[in-house]
């Protein structure tokens, strides 16, 4: 059903290289809105690297992306990327160690702030009014990812399994038209991850967010996923439904030839 | 008083009336600060669901089951369907299928009210097997969305078709409200019961805002009160304080967070008013030692010294002494450096009154709240008086009592030494039980199933349940409530069930407390894997040794009860509860059960010698599914005095 | 013309001296991921040191000894005493634990062999010479050769020895270091000796110039941008650097300074710094760093 | 244990984010406010006023200021003392020879300082780390060139140019008390400004930029402006604060009193004070003003005058010291102290 809708990103025959190591060669894909498109494939295929492309971290040799049927200009720097709609998460952790919950989290929804630095210090009017309206909001995600009892705990200071929660929190705060998520679950318990892939599952269907994720347990990424795109070596090998991923000789393939050596 | 209006729907338009819209009715924490509702909001949300109820075809008399956390909605929900002329229910949050189903099943409820997902997942399982059960509405619709039926719909969805309602019929509510008489039935409570199933003690509008004002004239209690409220909705301590009470009297009625910030919740709002079962002091109280027992030695001395003082104040002031200049001087100390602090941080220092009620409260424990400061006070009530019967009074307080008989109650004392009462919180029968209402309520009394006396000062003192006081074999009193209650103070024991009836000696199984244990083993670099590996170690024997040896030297100061010293005792391999239907849901233990269920156990205690036992047991998991466990229990006995 | 090349020479041989100051820092750097700020001090304390022992008349050889010794104290102190507790820290709280090291030596040096600027005279002639038609110092000429062995023999250190490569190991990787058994805190620790004599060179050389006074701890400064030209941690960079900044220094000054004032040399070597980082942010010869995340 | 948190809630957000959400804290901060306006001014003799706390104000100000950036934003700045001297030339140019009043020349001079620090704090948006460590003490020299050697600032002579009489609207600023408050009325209004900054949503982005800059860009701050803002806001600061101290304490701008070593010593009182903190930042500078004095008391009882020299380098000993004392033991400083003596007493007896 998806396949009707105009895709909300389009990247086109991405290519890029650091150093002589090709990382990416040639890779397309498109996310089309309100999915939940999985990203798998074993070490080193490029996952991590396509998302950095997509949120504009690293710009390709060649090949374009194509955002809400606009081409992104060559060297658009990543806020601007993020200001377009475009929010993300970390394999390894990114959250501001110095901040509480609550700060990363009203962090995330800087684009939609817009007092001045006058306002601010004065602390008056317009401004306060703005961090009230967006505490509110952030209020809103703390709810929504059952974090109340930690959003004044320095996120030094939290277990590994909520600094990954915070960190969704944030990238939710900036109400992206679409959320990358790297490896959302990586070295939690069974019960972490079922939480996590529950929140998931509301942010796509209660919230409406458009998702792309990369996920190495397979069981959470057939689960959720809409459809699968399959990296290997920096190519694309496959592309669709969980049962069509399933039953892919290439990917079999990929995995056994991983698994074997 | 007699103007005053009688039924719950009128007073809550009183209210709305009388109160300013700055005046807070009900606070939910909720996204990171206090959401305030006033009076007129609480009627207009009441006022809503209830129309929206009779959209749905609500009739008069009809019930209404109400599951979940403290949170507006429900109270809203609650008075909503009173205003109708209907029947809330309310049920544990805990409670497992079983339970639930007979409840819902024999209340005849036609609607649910849900507070959350879990909650409407348990009912959903109910809806097929009962099809009396017409709707389901829920309040928070986080994970409901794909939940697509008919007849399950949102609270606000409820209120939205009940605003539509009252433009079609503009006035159905005022009329609905009307009808509603003082004397027509108001909440069916279900009392979990220590034997059988539960029984549903039915009261009314009248009997419920009289013993409500009964309490708050006591008490001098007015609208600036503040309250919590996180015990169970269907406990009918909660529905007389955080809802009779706070509609009464007009004050502010306080919704944690979450279960998991309560006490946080608690010391940002400060209450003035508490009522709560001796579990709950009891729990504060293990927390408060774990505590003081990580802190730096220096505070560790200053507490220990400092409560002591206290004990020594509390005790001249119990009897109305005057306490020696010294230890005035040293409790101010005392109170700057320790009680004012620690009062506080338990979010009770602008306490004017706390009550501790539903069961027998260990004296000690009692004692370590008053002697910080804490008006603490005892209360006896029952469900089917409405929890009024007797309380004490400020100024006259002591550990032992509950106090002389509440204004308009009548106790006496029957032959075999039952506590009967008149009331005017009495209710008018069990729900669909005439043969219970009839054992129960004889000429208009009513047997409390508890043995008690009158003493001299004209207070009730409650000794045990009637059924559960009996005689060791040489003929000395035993009552097992008085000594469980007295291991309790000890924080590392949660929960004890003494034996001795018909026996030589008392014995005892002990209920570790697992967090404060913990706690304690690991202070000592003991390791364990379980409850049960850890309640097996020898040195937690030891360490439960000691704290019988307490209570053993207690006992030896009352030539009543010299002889009912502990003897022997094993630690439980689990925790008692309710699931596995030990305790109620209250945490009363049902003796009987235990004893039957737990046989072999008490045999060990008593064959001389016998030194290791091996158990069996089932748990229950919340869904319903059970598992079994082997364990091996050490017998050990203790020295007497 | 040939004003020029003498410019250009004496400007070399300035940088050279800068090149060692600015060592000091980049070996430092290499080894620990410490810029430190103390580096300027250690010249300091060093020329303190020295002068302080000649004055107790002892020979110019135990004197070096000695300073030698109390620098090799001060490394060790250094690492193990204020390094240690920091190592899993952020490099910047190194950074700025240098930096109070920087004052404390400064104190103690100073407290011990006082404040007041004293005369080093080693009887190195400062008299000019002609060499291939340049006017020349000699002075400048013993001690460009001086740092210039030094220079020679540190990179010989480094890329021959066995010692010195596996001080290098450390600074590339430390896991992989320690797994192979290098101690992490020992290898520190003779790098700032190392670093200790390197500044030892730089007291004496300076303090023979311009006295031992406290405004040595300066030519630090003139070190820094050498550094940040150089790229960090590249030894080679810094050397060449070193060179490029003298003879710019030493040029402008004489041929731009009578325009604009003079005294254009105290800032001139930053101003081609910011001109380099502008381009290459990780210096001439700096490895640059590819995010990863 | 002094703390009486209970029934202390916040039923809007407002209050909640208030400055001081604790009732004590409150108080706390109106008993220092009675204090700085009301008792010392009544009570400290002419020496305190004029030679402790108009300096522990104006560095105060100043640390604040470097706290904004390295502390918050996380750029290292050795350079911060030149765009004092910045702020203190500019001002008495303004005041002095355009005749502009005091208080808008005061701004003026802040604002010029903040010019000129924006521009050094282009760098910052292509290096990071030690290379802009490093780029900004090019400031510092840069800037001092420049005032020695520009005669039209420095006015020719060794860079120093004395202050004129002050005036107020007619009113002769002439005494230590009068000083006092015109320091301290600036240094309230923007401590209060720089706190406002800091908890704000500008303060934020400062410490994403520092903890992790490229998830802070992912998520959508601008590097290059809130950076450059953090210069602009830090040197600001500077800037007033080198007015103020030349116009109410040194009595003339001498640029050897914004040498590089006046940079260090900033850089120390923020480490010592508390690193991404405005109130470590008075800590850091009350304890760098009050050091001096502190060594000469403890040793004015072994010796009737204690010699500047041994003054100086037992001062720069225990600064030193300190600095690499706080790091190890408690790197963010004196004010993290502090806040874990609160956190204490707050949840006292017990320990969590």
């Amino acid at each position: 059903m998806n396949e009707k809708k105009e895709p909300i990103l389009r990247a086109e025959n991405i290519t890029i290289s650091f150093g002589g190591l090709q990382a990416l060669d040639g890779v397309s894909l498109v996310i089309y809105p309100g999915e939940i498109l999985g990203i798998i494939g074993p070490n080193g295929a490029g996952k991590t690297t396509m998302l950095n492309i997509i949120n504009g971290f690293y710009k390709p040799d060649k090949g374009r992306i194509i955002f809400e049927g606009r081409e992104r200009p060559k060297k658009m720097k990543p806020d601007l990327i993020a200001a377009q709609g475009i929010a993300r998460t970390f394999q390894n952790l990114a959250l501001f160690s110095g901040m509480s919950a609550l700060g990363n989290i009203m962090v995330g929804r800087t684009m939609l702030m817009h007092s001045n630095i006058f306002s601010q210090g004065l602390y008056w009017g317009f401004s306060q009014k703005e961090e009230i309206e967006h505490r509110r909001a952030a209020e809103r995600i703390i709810d929504f990812l059952q974090i109340e009892n930690i959003r004044r705990t320095p996120a030094s200071m939290l277990p590994y399994g909520l600094r990954k929660r915070v960190e969704l929190a944030r990238a939710l705060a900036a109400e992206p038209k679409l959320l990358l998520l790297d490896e959302p679950m990586a070295g939690m318990n069974l019960e972490e991850k079922e939480d996590i892939a529950r929140f998931i599952l509301d942010a796509n269907e209660e919230l409406g967010y458009t998702i792309a994720l990369i996920e190495h347990d397979m069981g959470v990424v057939m689960d959720i996923c809409d459809r699968i795109v399959v990296l290997d070596f920096g190519k694309k090998i496959a592309e669709g439904t969980a049962d069509e991923i399933k039953a892919d000789p290439k990917v079999i393939k990929a995995y056994l030839g991983e698994a074997g050596g | 008083m007699n103007d005053l209006p009688m039924t719950f729907p009128k007073i809550l338009i009183h209210n709305a009336e009388r109160f300013p819209p700055t005046k807070a009715a009900i606070r939910e924490k909720d996204y990171g600060i206090w959401q305030s509702y006033s009076w007129q909001d609480y009627l207009d949300q009441a006022r809503d669901f209830a129309l929206g109820l009779a959209a749905l075809g609500f009739e008069k008399d009809d019930k209404i089951a109400i599951i979940g956390d403290n949170r507006p909605q429900l109270y809203w929900g609650l008075a909503g369907c009173q205003c109708l002329g209907g029947v809330p229910v309310p049920l544990y949050q805990d409670a497992i299928h079983k339970e639930l189903h007979y409840i819902v099943n024999h209340s005849e409820c036609k609607f649910a009210l849900a507070e959350d997902q879990e909650q409407t997942d348990k009912l959903m399982h109910l809806k097929d097997e009962i099809p009396r059960l017409k709707y389901i509405i829920y309040d928070d619709p986080r994970g409901l969305q794909n939940y697509k039926k008919d007849w399950l719909i949102a609270f606000t969805d409820v209120q939205e078709m009940g605003r539509k309602f009252d433009k079609e019929n503009p006035d159905y509510f005022m009329n609905a409200v009307n009808d509603v008489k003082p004397d027509d039935m108001s909440i069916i409570v279900y009392t979990s019961g220590t034997t059988g199933n539960p029984k549903g003690v039915m009261l009314t509008h009248r009997k419920i805002a009289e013993c409500s004002r009964g309490f708050l004239q006591w008490d001098n209690l007015d609208q600036i009160e503040e309250v919590m409220a996180y015990l169970p909705m269907a406990w009918i301590g909660d529905h007389i304080f955080s809802y009779g009470q706070a509609l009464c009297a007009g004050f502010t009625v306080n919704c944690p967070e979450s279960t998991s910030t309560t006490v946080l919740d608690q010391k940002e709002i400060g209450p003035t008013h508490i009522f709560a079962p001796p579990r709950i002091w009891e729990n504060i109280l293990t927390q408060i030692m774990i505590k003081i027992e990580d802190s730096a030695w220096i505070k560790r001395k200053a507490f220990d010294y400092f409560m002591m003082v206290a004990s020594r104040v509390e005790k001249k002031r119990i009897a109305n002494e005057s306490v020696p200049l010294i230890d005035s001087i040293l409790y101010r100390i005392g109170d700057f450096i320790i009680y004012g602090p620690l009062v506080d941080n338990l979010g009770m220092s602008k306490i004017k009154v706390a009550y501790t009620a539903g069961e027998a409260i260990g004296p000690e424990i009692f004692e370590f709240y008053r002697s910080l400061g804490i008006n603490l006070k005892q209360l006896y009530g029952m469900t089917e008086s409405t929890a009024y019967i007797s309380m004490q009074k400020d100024g006259d307080i002591d550990n032992e009592s509950v106090g002389p008989p509440a204004p308009g109650v009548e106790i006496k004392i029957s032959d075999n030494g039952e506590v009967l009462y008149k009331s005017p919180g009495n209710f008018i029968g069990y729900f669909k039980n005439p043969e219970a209402t009839a054992e129960t309520l004889e000429d208009g009394w009513l047997h409390s199933g508890d043995a008690g006396y009158m003493t001299e000062r004209g207070h009730l003192k409650i000794i045990d349940r009637a059924k559960d006081v009996s005689k060791l074999n040489d003929g000395t009193m035993f009552a097992p409530k008085y000594i469980e209650n007295k291991l309790k103070f000890s924080p590392y024991i949660k929960e004890s069930v003494a034996h001795g009836k018909d026996r030589d000696y008392v014995a005892v199984f002990i209920d570790i407390d697992y967090g404060a244990v913990a706690n304690w083993a690991e202070r000592r670099h003991i390791g364990f894997t379980s409850y049960t590996d850890l309640a097996q170690k020898p040195p937690v024997y030891e360490l439960i040794k000691d704290e019988i040896l307490k209570v053993n030297k207690s006992l030896s100061k009352d030539p009543r009860l010299k002889n009912s010293q502990i003897k022997r005792y094993l630690l439980f391999h689990k925790e008692l509860n309710p699931d596995d239907g030990e305790i109620t849901r209250t945490r009363k233990v049902r003796r009987k059960f235990v004893a039957e269920k737990y046989g072999k156990l008490i045999e060990a205690l008593y064959t001389p010698g016998q030194e290791n036992v091996d158990v069996e047991a089932t748990f229950t998991y919340e869904d319903g599914r059970t598992t079994t466990m082997k364990a091996n229990l050490k017998v050990r006995g203790v020295e007497t005095f | 013309m040939a004003f020029f090349f003498e410019v250009l020479v004496t400007g070399l041989m300035v940088g050279i001296m800068y090149s060692l100051v600015a060592l000091g820092f980049a070996l430092i750097f290499k080894a620990s991921d410490v810029f430190n700020m103390a580096q300027g001090d250690m010249s300091l304390l060093a020329g303190l040191a020295l002068v302080g022992f000649l004055e107790l008349n002892f020979p110019l050889w135990l004197a070096l000894l000695c300073t030698i010794a109390i620098m090799t104290v001060l490394a060790y102190g250094t690492v193990f005493i204020v390094l240690k507790p920091l190592v899993a820290r952020p490099p910047i709280m190194l950074f700025m634990a240098t930096f109070g090291l920087a004052y404390m030596i400064q104190g103690i040096g100073q407290s011990i062999w006082g404040t007041q600027a004293k005369g080093l005279n080693l009887g190195i002639p400062d008299i000019p010479v002609t060499i291939g038609g340049l006017f020349l110092s000699t002075f400048d000429l013993t001690f460009g050769a001086v740092a210039g062995i030094l220079v020679v023999i540190l990179v010989w250190f480094f890329h021959k020895t066995r010692t010195g490569r596996a001080l290098r190991a450390v600074s590339d990787d430390h896991e992989a270091a320690l797994s192979v058994g290098i101690p992490l805190l020992k290898a520190w620790a003779v790098t700032w000796m190392i670093a200790g004599i390197v500044a030892v060179v730089a007291g004496i050389a300076w303090g023979t110039r311009m006295g031992v006074q406290f405004s040595i701890s300066y030519i630090a400064y003139k070190a820094l941008p050498v550094l940040i030209i150089g790229g960090l941690d590249s030894i080679m960079g810094v050397i060449i650097a070193g060179l490029v900044v003298g003879a710019g220094e030493n040029l402008s000054e004489v041929f731009i300074g009578p325009y604009v004032g003079g005294g254009i040399q105290t800032f001139f070597p930053y101003l081609i710094a910011l001109l380099v980082l502008y381009f290459k942010p990780y210096g001439l010869f700096g490895k640059e760093i590819i995010e990863r995340v | 244990m002094f703390y009486r948190e209970c029934g202390n809630y916040k039923d809007s957000y407002a209050s909640d984010m208030a400055i001081f959400p604790i009732p004590l804290d409150q108080y706390g901060f109106i008993i220092m406010m009675i204090f700085a306006f009301l008792v010392i001014p009544l009570t400290a003799s002419d020496y305190w006023l004029s030679n402790i706390m108009i300096p522990f104000y104006c560095f105060g100000l100043s640390a604040i200021g470097l706290n904004i950036l390295a502390g918050y934003a996380g750029q290292i700045s050795i350079g911060h003392a030149a765009f004092m001297a910045v702020g203190a030339y500019a001002s008495l140019i303004l005041y002095g020879r355009y005749g502009i009043p005091l208080i808008p020349s005061i701004l003026g001079g802040g604002l010029i300082s903040s010019a000129v620090g924006t521009i050094f704090g282009l760098p910052s948006l292509r290096i990071k780390g030690f290379y802009l460590a490093i780029a900004t003490l090019a400031s510092q020299f840069i800037i001092q060139w420049i005032i020695v050697h520009w005669q039209w600032v420095s006015g020719g002579v060794f860079g120093t140019v004395e202050t004129p009489d002050m005036q107020i609207f007619g009113l002769l600023i002439n005494t230590p008390v009068k000083k006092y408050f015109l320091t301290l009325g600036w240094v309230v209004v923007l401590a209060i400004v720089a706190k406002n900054l800091v908890r704000g949503q500008l303060g934020r982005n400062w410490q994403a930029i520092r903890d992790v800059d490229y998830a802070a860009e992912i998520i959508g701050v601008n590097l290059y402006k809130d950076k450059l803002i953090a210069f602009a806001v830090s040197t600001f600061y500077a800037g007033i604060s080198g007015s103020l101290i030349t116009f109410c304490y040194y009595g003339a701008a001498n640029i050897e009193e914004f040498h590089v070593m006046v940079s260090f010593a900033l850089l120390g009182m923020i480490i010592i004070g508390g690193l991404g903190t405005i109130l470590g930042s008075f800590f850091g500078a009350g304890f760098f003003v009050l050091l001096p004095i502190g060594i000469n008391q403890v040793l004015g009882n072994f010796m009737a005058v204690v010699p500047s020299e041994i003054l100086s380098n037992l001062e720069a000993i225990i600064f030193g010291g300190l600095i690499v004392l706080f790091l190890i033991v408690e790197p963010y400083g004196m004010a993290r102290l502090w806040h874990t003596i609160k956190d204490k007493m707050r949840l006292w007896p017990f320990p969590y």
